[in-house]
This record gives C-alpha cells, sequence and structure tokens, in this order.
C-alpha cells in the first residue's frame, strides 16, 4: 500500500493527473466494478445453468472467499443447453449444470471434462441411486456429479383446486380449468407428467413402446382446450402468481416453493400417478483452465454449507443430496426442511418417495427420438 | 497576343449525348468586362465552370495567362467566382466566410483579418461583419459574396447570374458597384447572363452564345445595330423583324417603279417591299434576307409620308416606361411592328386602340442580314 | 352557423383521439414508474407500499454494473461506426451519380426491413463460424449494421437542405476537395451528425433481440432485462427501465433540441 | 505546372462509396446468405454439418405446424396493420389540421419517446397491467365488472404489437398528411364537399403514399416481433419468429430455423415490394 503511494507520487506530473482524471471519469461513466478497490482483479468463471445458479445467494460467499467472480449464462431446457454451447467457441463455459439425462450427451459431444470420484463425499449421498446416477459414468470414469433434485407433479393455485382433486393429473382436465392451465415449455416434463397419466409406470414414463407413445400424444391433445398458454421460467412463475393460471403441467416445487415463500397459495403435490424428479449434475467444462478452482466450487456445493444454501436457492428449491447437507438444512432452517419433507419420518421424504417407486427420473425418450417428441411437441402448441 | 489573360481553344463539352458547348474559340483580355448572354441551356454557364474548373472539357483547351488549364483542379486555378445562390457558408459568419479564401491560402490570421476587413469596409457592410449570413439583406449578401470572391486579389473574377434574384432597384444599384469595382480593380470580369440589360449597361464586349455556339460577339452597340443573325436579332429584344426576298438590284426599277438607289437593294416581305441599305456585294434577286428595324428607329405617322420605307399598322397596344412609350401594331397581313416613341410625341397623335397609322423608317436604318 | 359549431365539436373529438392514443402509449411507461416503487412482487390495484428496494436490489446486482458497462461500450462504439458509415452513404448519395445507385442504396436501406430475431440467428450462425460470436465485438458488429440506415436517413436529410453549389464554391475559394469536406460539408452537417449519434446510440441501447443471439457471456442492459423476464421475474425489470428511459431520454432531447435548431437556422435561411 | 487531380479525386470518392457495402456485405449480406447455406445442411448429435439436403426445407414445408404459425402470423401482423393504421388515422389527422404546428412538434416528440425505452419493460407492465389480477380488472372490478382474460390470448399479443407500431405509424401519416397541400381541402370545402367526402376523395389520395408507408413499416415490425406473442400471448399458437427461436433453443435445429427465417424475408420483401408498388403507381396516377 505505502509503496503503491510512493509510486504515485512519484508519476504526479500533469501528464500523471490527467490520466488519472480520465481514469476516474470513464470508470465513473462506466461503472462501479473498476472503482472497486484494493486486491487483484477476481478470476472470472463463466458458468452454463438454469436460472439462478449464478446469482449472489447462490455463489456470493464462495466467491468472497476465493476472490473469483461468476458470469452466469442461463437457459432453459437441455436442449437449450446444448444448443447454447454447441454455438460458442470450446472452452467457453468452465462450469456447466446440467440435467442429468444429458450429461450423456454432453460427454459424447466431447463438452465436458472427466472428473475424479475421490473428490467427492459420494458416501454420504441420501440415496444409493445417485452415486451413480445412469449417465454420469461411463466405462468407469466420472463425467458429472449430482448437486440437487426436485420432484414434478400437480402444480395449482390453493384457492381454485382442492388438495384431494390435486392427488391426480386428472384435474388439468377439470372444466372449470378451461383456460387455466398452464404448460412449462419444455416438452420432457410435461409429457412424462402425461405418460404417467396414461399408466406408463414401469419401467419409467420415457421408455414406451409406438403403441403408448400414440397413445400418450392423443391424451396430450385432449388436453389442449384446457390450455390457457405455454410458459418460459418467469412467465410460468407470474401466471402462477399473478392467477392468470390455476394449475400448472411440467413443474414442481421448484416454482410453487418459490411462490408459497412469498405468500402465495400456489402448492404442488405428487400426484397418485406418480411424480418425476429433475436431476442437477455439475460438470468441468472441456478445456477449461479454471477446472482446479471448479472442482473446489463443486466440493464448496456438496458441503454441508453449499448443500443448504442450495436448498434455498432464490430462484428455486431443489432437495439436498447428502445427509449432512439436509442436516445442516434443519440447524438453519428448519421450516424450509420441514416444508420440503426433509426431515426424519415426513410423509413426503424424497428418499421414501423414490424408494416407494412414486418417482420416475426423467430421462431422453428411449424408444423414441428426442426429435420425435420435440416435433410433437411443436404440433401441440400450435393446435 | 501576350495580352490575352483567358483564351477557348476549340472548346468542347459533352454530357453524355448532350453537346453544352460546341467548338468554342474566344479570347478575353487583361481587363476587359465581357459578358457571356443567351437564354437558357445555351452553355454560357458550362462554359463559365469549365474555366473554373467545375466541369472538364471534352475536347479543345482553356489557356489562362497563356497556360493550359485543362487538368488544374478547380482549387488551383484562382478563379473566384459570384454564384447565382451565392453559395455564402451559413455556418460562417460574415468575416469568417471572406476569410475563407486565405485561409486557403494559408495567410496567416492577422492578416487574414485585417485584408478581409478592409474589403468589408470597401464593400460598405464592415459593421456587419460579425453578424450571421441569415441576419443580412440580399444586397448585403452579394457584397459579402463579392468581397469574398475578391479578397484574394484575383486577376479575374467570373460572376454567374449573380444579380438574378434582387429586386429591379437594387439591381440597378449594383450594376453600378460592380462597374466602378471593375473600373477600379483593373481586372476582368467574366459575366453569365440572360438579361440584356445587365450585358449591355456593363460589359465592353458582349458575347451572345446559342446551341452551345457563339452566335455574335461585340460592343453592346454593334449587337444592338448590327445583329449577325437572325438570332441575335430576336434575341435582343426590341427590334422589327421581316423576312422576305431580294427582287430588286440597285439601279434596277422597283415596285414603285422608280429606279433603286445606288447603295441598296428592294426586298419583298409579307407586309410590303422595302427598301435596305447594304455593304459590299449584295445580294442577289431572289435570295431570301432579313431585314431588322430597330423600335426606336421607327417612327409613326398620321399622314402617309414620302420615304421608300413605309406601311399601314394598326395600335394594338401600349406599353409605358417612364416617359418612354412602345406601340405595339400590326398590319393587315399580320406583321407585328414595335415602335418607340416619346410620351410627348404620343401625345400628339391623339390615337386609341384601333387607330390606324403609318409606320416608317430610313432605309439608311434598316439593317440587312443575308441567310 | 351550424357548420361551424359541428366543426368545433368535431375538432374537440379529434383532440380528445390524441390524448387517447398518448394515454395508450405512455400507460406501460408511467405503469413501469409506478411499479418499480411499489412493494408487491407481482404489483396490483391497489398499490402496495412505497418502497425503493427494487432499486437498491439493482445496485445490488452485481450483473447490473457490467452489462452497463458493456451496453455503453458498445453503444458508443456503434454510434460512432453506424454515424461514420452512414455518412459516407448519405455523402456518397447526394455527390455521386453512378451506375447501380438503386442497388447501392437499397442495400444500404435494406437492414430494417430484417426482423431483429431473423438478424440474430444469421449474425449468431455466421459470426459463430467466424470466431466472433459471444465478443462484444459481435454486437457491435450487428448493432452497427442496424444503426447505419438510420445515421444515413437523418444525414442524408441535412445534405437535402445544403445550396448545390457550396462545395464547389468552397474548391472555387482553394479548397481541396478533403479540405473542402473538413471545412464545409462537415460544419454544415454537425447538427445532423450529433443527431444521428444520439439516435444510434440510443437504438443500440435498447437493442436486446440481436444481442440477446450473440452476446454469449456478454449481455448488456436490455439483454439483463430479458433474462429477468424470462427467469425470475421481478420488478427490477422497472427499476432498470426507469433507468435506462432516463439515459435514453437524455440523449433524445439532445437530439430534438438539435434538430430543432436545425431547421430554426434552415427557416431564417430562407 | 499542372497537377492532375484525377487520382486524388478517385481516392476521395472510393473513400466514401466504399464503407457501407464493404460492411453490409461482410456482415450483412454474407450472414444472410450463409443462412441460405445453413438451410441446406445437417444437424448430427446437436452439431451442424456442411450438406446439401433438402431435408430441412422438405420437413418444415410438409408440418402442419408451419403452415399453420405462417398464416397466422400473417394474419395477424395484417390485423395489427388494419388496426394500427384506422387507429393512427384520426390522430394523425388532428395532428396534422386541428392542432397549432408547436402543438404538432410536441406531440410527434412525445410520441417519439417510447423509442427509447425499453419495449421489454413497457411489454412487462402491459402484463401487470392486463393480467387478471391486473390494473384494468382491478378497475373493473370496482364497477362490478369482469375479470376479463386479455393476457395470453391474441388481443394481448396484438396490444404487444400496438404498442410497438402504433407511435410510428401515427408518426408516418402525420408526416405526410401535413404535406398535403391544405389549399386543395379549402378548395373541396369551398366546392360544397363534406368533411368525410373530402377526406375519402382529396386527403386520402394525396396522402396515399404516406399511409401505406406506415403501413408496410407496421406490418414489418409486427411480423417479426416475438416479444408481445410471448409474453402477451403465452406463445398460444405461436408465431413464425416464436417458430425461429423454439427451433433454434431445441436440439440445434438451425437449418431448420433458417427456413422459417428465409419463408420470413421473402414474405416480407414480398409484401414490401408490393406495397411500395401500389403507393408509386398511385402516385403515376396523380
Amino acid at each position: 500500500m505505502k509503496k503503491t503511494t510512493d509510486q504515485t507520487t512519484v508519476s504526479t506530473g500533469r501528464r500523471g493527473i490527467l490520466k488519472a482524471g480520465a481514469a476516474l471519469g470513464v470508470s465513473t461513466i462506466i461503472g462501479a466494478p473498476y472503482i472497486r478497490p484494493a486486491h487483484a482483479a477476481p478470476t472470472e468463471i463463466n458458468m452454463l445453468a438454469w436460472y439462478g445458479h449464478g446469482e449472489p445467494d447462490m455463489v456470493g460467499a464462495f466467491e468472497e472467499a476465493n476472490n473469483v467472480k461468476f458470469k452466469p449464462k442461463y437457459y432453459a431446457g437441455g436442449d437449450n443447453m446444448l444448443a447454447l454451447i454447441a454455438q460458442s467457441p470450446p472452452g467457453t463455459y468452465d462450469i456447466i449444470l446440467s440435467d442429468a439425462e444429458f450429461v450423456q450427451q454432453l460427454n459424447a459431444a466431447g463438452y465436458i471434462e472427466e472428473m475424479n470420484a475421490a473428490d467427492y463425499p459420494f458416501d454420504d449421498f441420501v440415496h444409493s441411486d445417485f452415486q451413480k446416477f445412469p449417465g454420469h459414468w461411463a466405462d468407469d470414469k466420472l463425467w458429472s456429479v449430482m448437486v440437487r433434485y426436485g420432484h414434478l407433479g400437480v402444480s395449482y393455485n390453493t384457492e381454485r383446486v382442492s388438495a384431494e382433486e390435486a392427488e391426480s393429473y386428472k384435474v388439468f382436465w377439470k372444466p372449470e380449468l378451461k383456460g387455466k392451465v398452464g404448460h412449462f415449455d419444455w416438452h420432457l416434463p410435461s409429457l412424462g407428467q402425461i405418460s404417467l397419466y396414461g399408466g406408463n409406470n414401469s419401467p419409467s414414463p420415457f421408455d414406451i413402446d409406438e403403441g403408448a407413445w400414440t397413445k400418450v400424444q392423443d391424451i396430450t391433445r385432449s388436453l389442449r382446450p384446457q390450455v390457457g398458454g405455454f410458459f418460459d421460467y418467469g412467465g410460468t412463475f407470474a401466471s402462477l402468481k399473478n392467477g392468470e393460471m390455476s394449475a400448472m403441467c411440467g413443474i414442481g416445487d421448484w416454482i410453487t416453493g418459490v411462490l408459497e415463500r412469498d405468500g402465495a397459495p400456489v402448492a404442488s403435490v405428487v400426484p397418485k400417478e406418480g411424480g418425476i424428479q429433475f436431476t442437477e449434475s455439475y460438470s468441468i467444462g472441456k478445456g477449461s483452465e479454471k477446472a482446479e478452482i471448479v472442482k473446489k466450487f463443486i466440493q464448496y456445493m456438496l458441503s454441508p454449507e453449499g448443500q443448504a444454501t442450495s436448498a434455498q436457492m432464490a430462484a428455486y428449491p431443489g432437495f439436498c443430496v447428502t445427509n449432512a447437507g439436509m442436516k445442516k438444512l434443519q440447524e438453519v432452517n428448519m421450516a424450509e426442511a420441514q416444508r420440503t419433507g426433509q426431515v426424519e419420518g415426513a410423509a413426503n421424504h424424497p428418499v421414501s418417495l423414490i424408494k416407494e417407486g412414486r418417482i420416475h427420473y426423467r430421462d431422453i425418450p428411449k424408444q423414441q427420438s428426442l426429435e420425435d417428441w420435440n416435433d410433437f411437441w411443436s404440433e401441440y402448441k400450435d393446435a | 497576343m501576350g495580352d490575352d489573360l483567358v483564351v477557348f481553344d476549340s472548346v468542347e463539352k459533352h454530357f453524355g449525348s448532350f453537346t453544352a458547348v460546341r467548338s468554342l474559340d474566344l479570347k478575353i483580355q487583361s481587363g476587359e468586362f465581357v459578358a457571356l448572354m443567351g437564354p437558357s441551356g445555351c452553355g454560357k454557364t458550362t462554359t463559365l465552370r469549365m474555366l473554373a474548373g467545375l466541369d472538364t472539357p471534352s475536347a479543345g483547351e482553356i489557356r489562362l495567362n497563356g497556360e493550359r488549364i485543362n487538368e488544374v483542379p478547380a482549387h488551383r486555378r484562382q478563379t473566384p467566382m459570384v454564384w447565382q445562390s451565392l453559395a455564402l457558408f451559413p455556418f460562417l459568419n460574415v468575416r469568417e466566410n471572406v476569410e475563407f479564401g486565405l485561409k486557403m491560402l494559408a495567410v496567416p490570421e492577422q492578416e487574414r483579418r485585417t485584408r478581409a476587413m478592409d474589403w468589408l469596409d470597401r464593400m460598405e457592410i464592415a459593421q456587419f461583419s460579425e453578424r450571421h449570413i441569415e441576419q443580412l439583406s440580399g444586397g448585403q449578401r452579394q457584397r459579402v459574396a463579392l468581397a469574398r470572391a475578391l479578397v484574394t486579389e484575383p486577376s479575374i473574377l467570373l460572376l454567374d447570374e449573380p444579380l438574378s434574384a434582387l429586386d429591379a432597384n437594387l439591381v440597378i444599384r449594383m450594376q453600378g458597384v460592380l462597374t466602378r469595382l471593375q473600373r477600379s480593380l483593373g481586372i476582368t470580369f467574366i459575366y453569365v447572363t440572360h438579361s440584356q440589360s445587365e450585358a449591355f449597361a456593363m460589359a465592353d464586349r458582349v458575347v451572345i452564345m446559342n446551341e452551345g455556339e457563339i452566335a455574335q460577339v461585340g460592343s453592346s452597340r454593334d449587337i444592338y445595330r448590327n445583329p449577325a443573325n437572325r438570332f441575335v436579332a430576336e434575341f435582343v429584344g426590341r427590334n422589327n423583324i421581316l423576312n422576305g426576298d431580294v427582287r430588286a438590284q440597285p439601279g434596277q426599277t422597283g415596285h414603285n417603279q422608280r429606279p433603286v438607289p445606288d447603295d441598296c437593294i428592294e426586298v419583298k416581305t409579307s407586309a410590303g417591299t422595302f427598301q435596305a441599305a447594304f455593304n459590299g456585294q449584295p445580294p442577289g434577286n431572289g435570295s431570301a434576307v432579313t431585314l431588322v428595324v430597330g423600335a426606336d428607329l421607327a417612327s409613326v405617322t398620321a399622314a402617309q409620308p414620302d420615304t421608300s420605307n413605309h406601311v399601314r399598322a394598326t395600335v394594338i397596344s401600349e406599353e409605358f416606361v417612364g416617359a418612354v412609350v412602345t406601340l405595339f401594331m400590326e398590319t393587315d397581313d399580320g406583321t407585328e411592328f414595335k415602335v418607340q416613341l416619346q410620351q410627348r410625341e404620343l401625345d400628339k397623335l391623339e390615337l386609341e386602340t384601333g387607330t390606324g397609322l403609318w409606320v416608317s423608317w430610313d432605309v439608311a436604318n434598316t439593317h440587312l442580314i443575308q441567310a | 352557423m351550424h357548420n361551424k359549431t359541428t366543426g368545433r365539436f368535431s375538432t374537440w373529438i379529434l383532440r380528445a383521439y390524441i390524448a387517447l392514443v398518448l394515454v395508450f402509449v405512455f400507460s406501460p411507461l408511467l405503469a413501469s414508474m409506478v411499479f418499480s416503487f411499489n412493494s408487491d412482487r407481482f404489483p396490483s390495484l391497489p398499490l402496495g407500499e412505497f418502497t425503493t428496494h427494487w432499486y437498491k436490489a439493482v445496485w445490488n446486482n452485481d450483473a447490473v454494473p457490467e452489462a452497463l458497462r458493456n451496453s455503453v461500450i458498445v453503444s458508443l462504439c456503434s454510434a460512432v461506426l453506424g454515424t461514420f458509415i452512414g455518412f459516407c452513404t448519405a455523402y456518397t448519395d447526394y455527390r455521386y451519380q453512378f451506375r447501380g445507385k438503386a442497388l447501392y442504396l437499397g442495400l444500404a436501406l435494406l437492414p430494417p426491413t430484417i426482423p431483429l430475431v431473423i438478424m440474430g440467428l444469421a449474425m449468431l450462425a455466421w459470426l459463430s463460424r467466424a470466431g466472433l460470436s459471444g465478443t462484444l465485438f459481435a454486437i457491435i458488429i450487428a448493432h452497427t449494421v442496424m444503426c447505419a440506415p438510420f445515421a444515413m436517413a437523418l444525414i442524408r436529410l441535412r445534405l437535402q437542405q445544403i445550396d448545390p453549389n457550396l462545395e464547389a464554391a468552397a474548391w472555387n475559394l482553394g479548397a481541396s476537395e478533403w479540405r473542402t469536406m473538413r471545412s464545409v460539408i462537415i460544419p454544415f452537417t454537425r447538427p445532423s451528425i450529433i443527431a444521428a449519434l444520439c439516435l444510434t446510440a440510443a437504438v443500440s441501447f435498447d437493442e436486446f433481440a440481436v444481442a440477446w443471439f450473440v452476446s454469449g457471456l456478454n449481455k448488456t442492459v436490455p439483454v439483463v432485462i430479458l433474462e429477468i423476464l424470462q427467469g425470475n421475474v421481478d420488478p427490477q425489470i422497472n427499476a432498470i427501465g426507469t433507468f435506462v428511459f432516463i439515459i435514453s431520454i437524455t440523449l433524445v432531447v439532445i437530439t430534438q433540441l438539435i434538430v430543432m435548431k436545425q431547421n430554426k437556422g434552415h427557416r431564417h435561411g430562407r | 505546372m499542372p497537377i492532375t487531380d484525377g487520382r486524388s479525386s478517385r481516392l476521395y470518392a472510393h473513400l466514401w462509396r466504399w464503407p457501407m457495402p464493404v460492411w453490409q456485405l461482410l456482415f450483412f449480406l454474407v450472414p444472410l446468405c450463409f443462412m441460405v447455406l445453413m438451410s441446406f445442411w445437417l444437424v448430427k448429435n446437436y452439431r451442424m454439418e456442411p450438406a446439401f439436403v433438402t431435408a430441412n426445407w422438405e420437413k418444415m414445408f410438409s408440418r402442419g405446424y408451419f403452415w399453420n404459425a405462417y398464416w397466422r402470423t400473417l394474419g395477424l401482423a395484417g390485423l395489427t396493420t388494419l388496426i394500427a393504421t384506422l387507429l393512427a388515422f384520426p390522430a394523425a389527422y388532428a395532428l396534422s389540421f386541428k392542432v397549432s404546428e408547436t402543438v404538432r412538434r410536441w406531440i410527434i416528440f412525445l410520441l417519439i419517446i417510447p423509442f427509447f425505452t425499453s419495449f421489454l419493460v413497457r411489454i412487462y407492465a402491459w402484463q401487470v397491467i392486463l393480467a387478471e389480477s391486473g390494473v384494468i380488472n382491478a378497475g373493473l372490478a370496482t364497477l362490478g365488472i369482469g375479470p376479463f382474460t386479455m393476457l395470453n390470448t391474441a388481443f394481448g399479443t396484438i396490444i404487444g404489437y400496438l404498442t410497438l407500431t402504433l407511435p410510428l405509424v401515427v408518426i408516418l401519416q402525420t408526416m405526410s398528411l401535413s404535406q398535403v397541400d391544405r389549399s386543395l381541402i379549402e378548395a373541396a370545402w369551398n366546392l360544397g364537399s363534406s368533411r368525410v367526402r373530402t377526406i375519402a376523395t382529396v386527403i386520402l389520395p394525396l396522402a396515399k403514399t404516406g399511409l401505406i408507408i406506415g403501413a408496410v413499416f407496421c406490418f414489418i415490425l409486427a411480423f417479426g416481433d416475438f416479444v408481445s406473442p410471448y409474453y402477451l400471448g403465452g406463445s398460444k399458437p405461436p408465431t413464425l419468429s416464436i417458430l425461429i427461436i423454439d427451433t433454434t433453443k431445441s436440439g440445434q435445429q438451425w437449418p431448420r430455423a433458417a427456413v422459417v427465417a428465409i419463408t420470413m424475408i421473402v414474405t416480407l420483401l414480398t409484401v414490401a415490394f408490393a406495397a411500395v408498388a401500389l403507393a408509386y403507381r398511385s402516385r403515376v396516377r396523380r
């Protein structure tokens, strides 16, 4: 500090003052970041993720502690994520939050780096399925680590739909809800739920033969007159909150949980036909020069503190994947832990639901191509 | 001829398929006030622009001070121009406008200012030096334009219809200003106009142009009294023009059964048969000629005059300019006659519209143009 | 007499109609300003409490200052480039005749007819091939393409008012073409150049569709707004919008004052 | 010694002539042409591969949803153009003939302001205004009316389009109407023509060119806008611009998005040329 002052004094001439003045002027115009004092410029980490993962509530503490700065690019839906990576030069993204079912594609396309299993607390995971989650391992090599998950079911306005009605996807067809049922604008969760409604739960709503697929399409089409709109994340949020939509297909607590915290009369349940699980996993971007610090960040996200933070994420909540994380959540926010069933013996404990077989991991279509589903979705939207 | 400041040597200018100037030969001397006159599209402005370097000749050569300047760019010619639109710089004040040319010559600021102010003083507009152009009247702007062009002390000044936008009174005043200026500076003025009153009032020599060619070059008097061709005769206002063919040579018997005088021939026109003087060889019988009689050289009488050239005509209308009256008359066969006379002469005639009168003129005043 | 009263009546009806149109145009603007001080996350009537919370949130939102910096850089660069290109085109159109000029002008004025989504798509496809996607430079390139026609139109309008002999008069007084450009054409068109700079800066500052496609991680302010709209919708949008409005409107007012002055000068000149 | 100026003069001319064509070629025409080329490429495993197949064209053109979206977009944009033209005309007429020049200048200034505010912010504000629990319905509820569903309908979409286009159309119409020679209008009145007839027989034909230009701009803007149908129309059903975005989002189907984009450009240029020809023809006849 002393040294800097000396140097300044030495260089103070007319020129120096002018330069300093110009610099000050420029930085005033251009904005605050450049007048931040002292230590070296933070390392920038480019993140590709669902909305909210790069916000201060999630990464602020880590940024502070490690002098890094996250630069997030948000997407909605796995296909969108793949498109974004494909458009960017290789090595653009240091860390990628992916939906679990798309990790395989990321790997196949060579977008991600191999990871070392020893770096992460797999022993403490709440469910054995999560340790070797489908697609995360290939040839015994680790490519992605699960950090959070959530369940999708029937989301509804509690003033217009009763809890009993919400116990089945059938509620979407309720005549009073005509024009009041919204879709989250991505084919996988919505079609998955309707597939479940059509009885395709064994082995998975996404593993259906042509006959079943045709049936799913027919059921879906029959829902179309009820539909009031197709929304992105923001739109889903707003339309549930401002009452435009009374029920929403393809989402779950990750949306309504936020709105509930905000005092809105909405809720989500896993109906009797079963629910879908979304699973979010971190990978290290191929060719990233910041792999070390990214690894450290993923470790932080899996630490009890990180897990508790993730569970309370401002943008949308997700369940803890480690037992330690769940304990930490109970410590810091018992109410949220109880609301989401993350306490011992809760009826809606997420792991219990999985073990009861009521939850199906979201997946890409097994017997049809993703394009078939996508194409149908376009056609459905247009109807 | 070392005295020729400007020489146009077989200069041509084509714009695409249109020929603006064809085979122009013209010499202009130092200190001369030359007017280029003609109807619009006659090539007078193109000629001026070629001299200023704004248009490039398609053929021929233009020499200034004996040197070929065809390829010299406009900005190196020192041929300042006063524009019809004046083209004053609207974003500069009066003084800055005048200083412009000096600035381009890299004259130091102090000198620039002194010289500009001198000229503004000379043009009697020094008190407006810091005004904006839009705050000046038309006449004042004219003076700024002159000062701007002359401040570099050129040996030649080009003027492109500079007075056409002014009202009549101002035109007369500015004519005086221009003439005095040219005399006192002793430099060459080349003045493009379509107005003969301006050209005749100011110029030493007038060049009449038509369809890209010179129709006649001469003093005002020459052109007025002795038009070289029918075009000039018609273009130069108040002339009576009679087309006809030669019927009798000197000494032969004329239409009134008397012999034609020695220096005359007799010409039959639709309005009648008239005699005209000629120089040199007379045109043969049967050749087509044009007779030109200045309106001021004809006279009217109530009684049939005794002269050989007279014709009966009816007054159609009168035009008064000050004390001078122009009578517009028509003969039985429809030929139009114009006669200029003084107001007091008119009073004596006591005529009204429709009155029949005799128009007459001297044989000596009958200008003969051979076709 | 009867005709006159009905005439006056219809005049008032029509004036009221203008007011109605203005209400339609301004209601979203006013609403967003009001809501930016309203405590409700999803505002409605009756209003919640007065709060500056959303402004504080914007102030603390790291993405905003960076986006603002990007926006300023992008809009300054595209304004300067776009105005330069627009000026060249306007001057060429004013001064020169040449074969294929209609095509030339067509090319100059075509970009505004292409929808922004398509511009974004084509730009991203092309620029990512050229290795430029995701950089600020990509946004600047795209915005310059969009800005140049507006600058061209403004400057061409000003050149319409020039005395056609003005350039020739300068050459005649000894100024070379280059010198004439500097001391006649540029001073004459200066008001329109400044207006074009402000207008294009404002256009670029508010453009989101193309910027969204090509920006990658380097977001501009409108892209941040779009992402908030797509993501965690909250009234920060109104706060940012109000702030951006103030910046833009400053540019517009400057432009308008200059244009008015220009017109006034022109009328005096007549 | 005369100096040839030809060279510097040519250099001078080229300096001004070339920046625009070079820039527009590199960063406008080439990207558009590349998009055409891309429409024949293949997508494999989320990556585009250069190829020359017409599969993308066949696929898009054989899909019902593409053509539905096409006609729907055309219809919505056309309807918006009609509404905007009709809504703007009385205002433009009043601005041209019923207010002083100062007032006109101020109102035009006010109409320019929206162009410099974020369109997104205005659309978001409309969401809040039009929502079922929004400002309008809250106001109507005090009168015991409603609520009406305005958001996520074609009505919402058109409100969005009008937000984008109406000020521009009013400005363009006003500019064209105020150039109509007033003496012609007075002459028509003088000859006993009623106000309405004067508008129909004198003013409209004279201002036709300006009206058509305003309509063309309106159509272009509405046809290409994706924000209004998405955020006010609930993308239900989607327009072509939404289709483009959906297609790029899903599975990197850029070649198919290019097909949609090219179809849109061809449509727009056809409409624009036809309209300009119409405007020009009427002028010649006059």
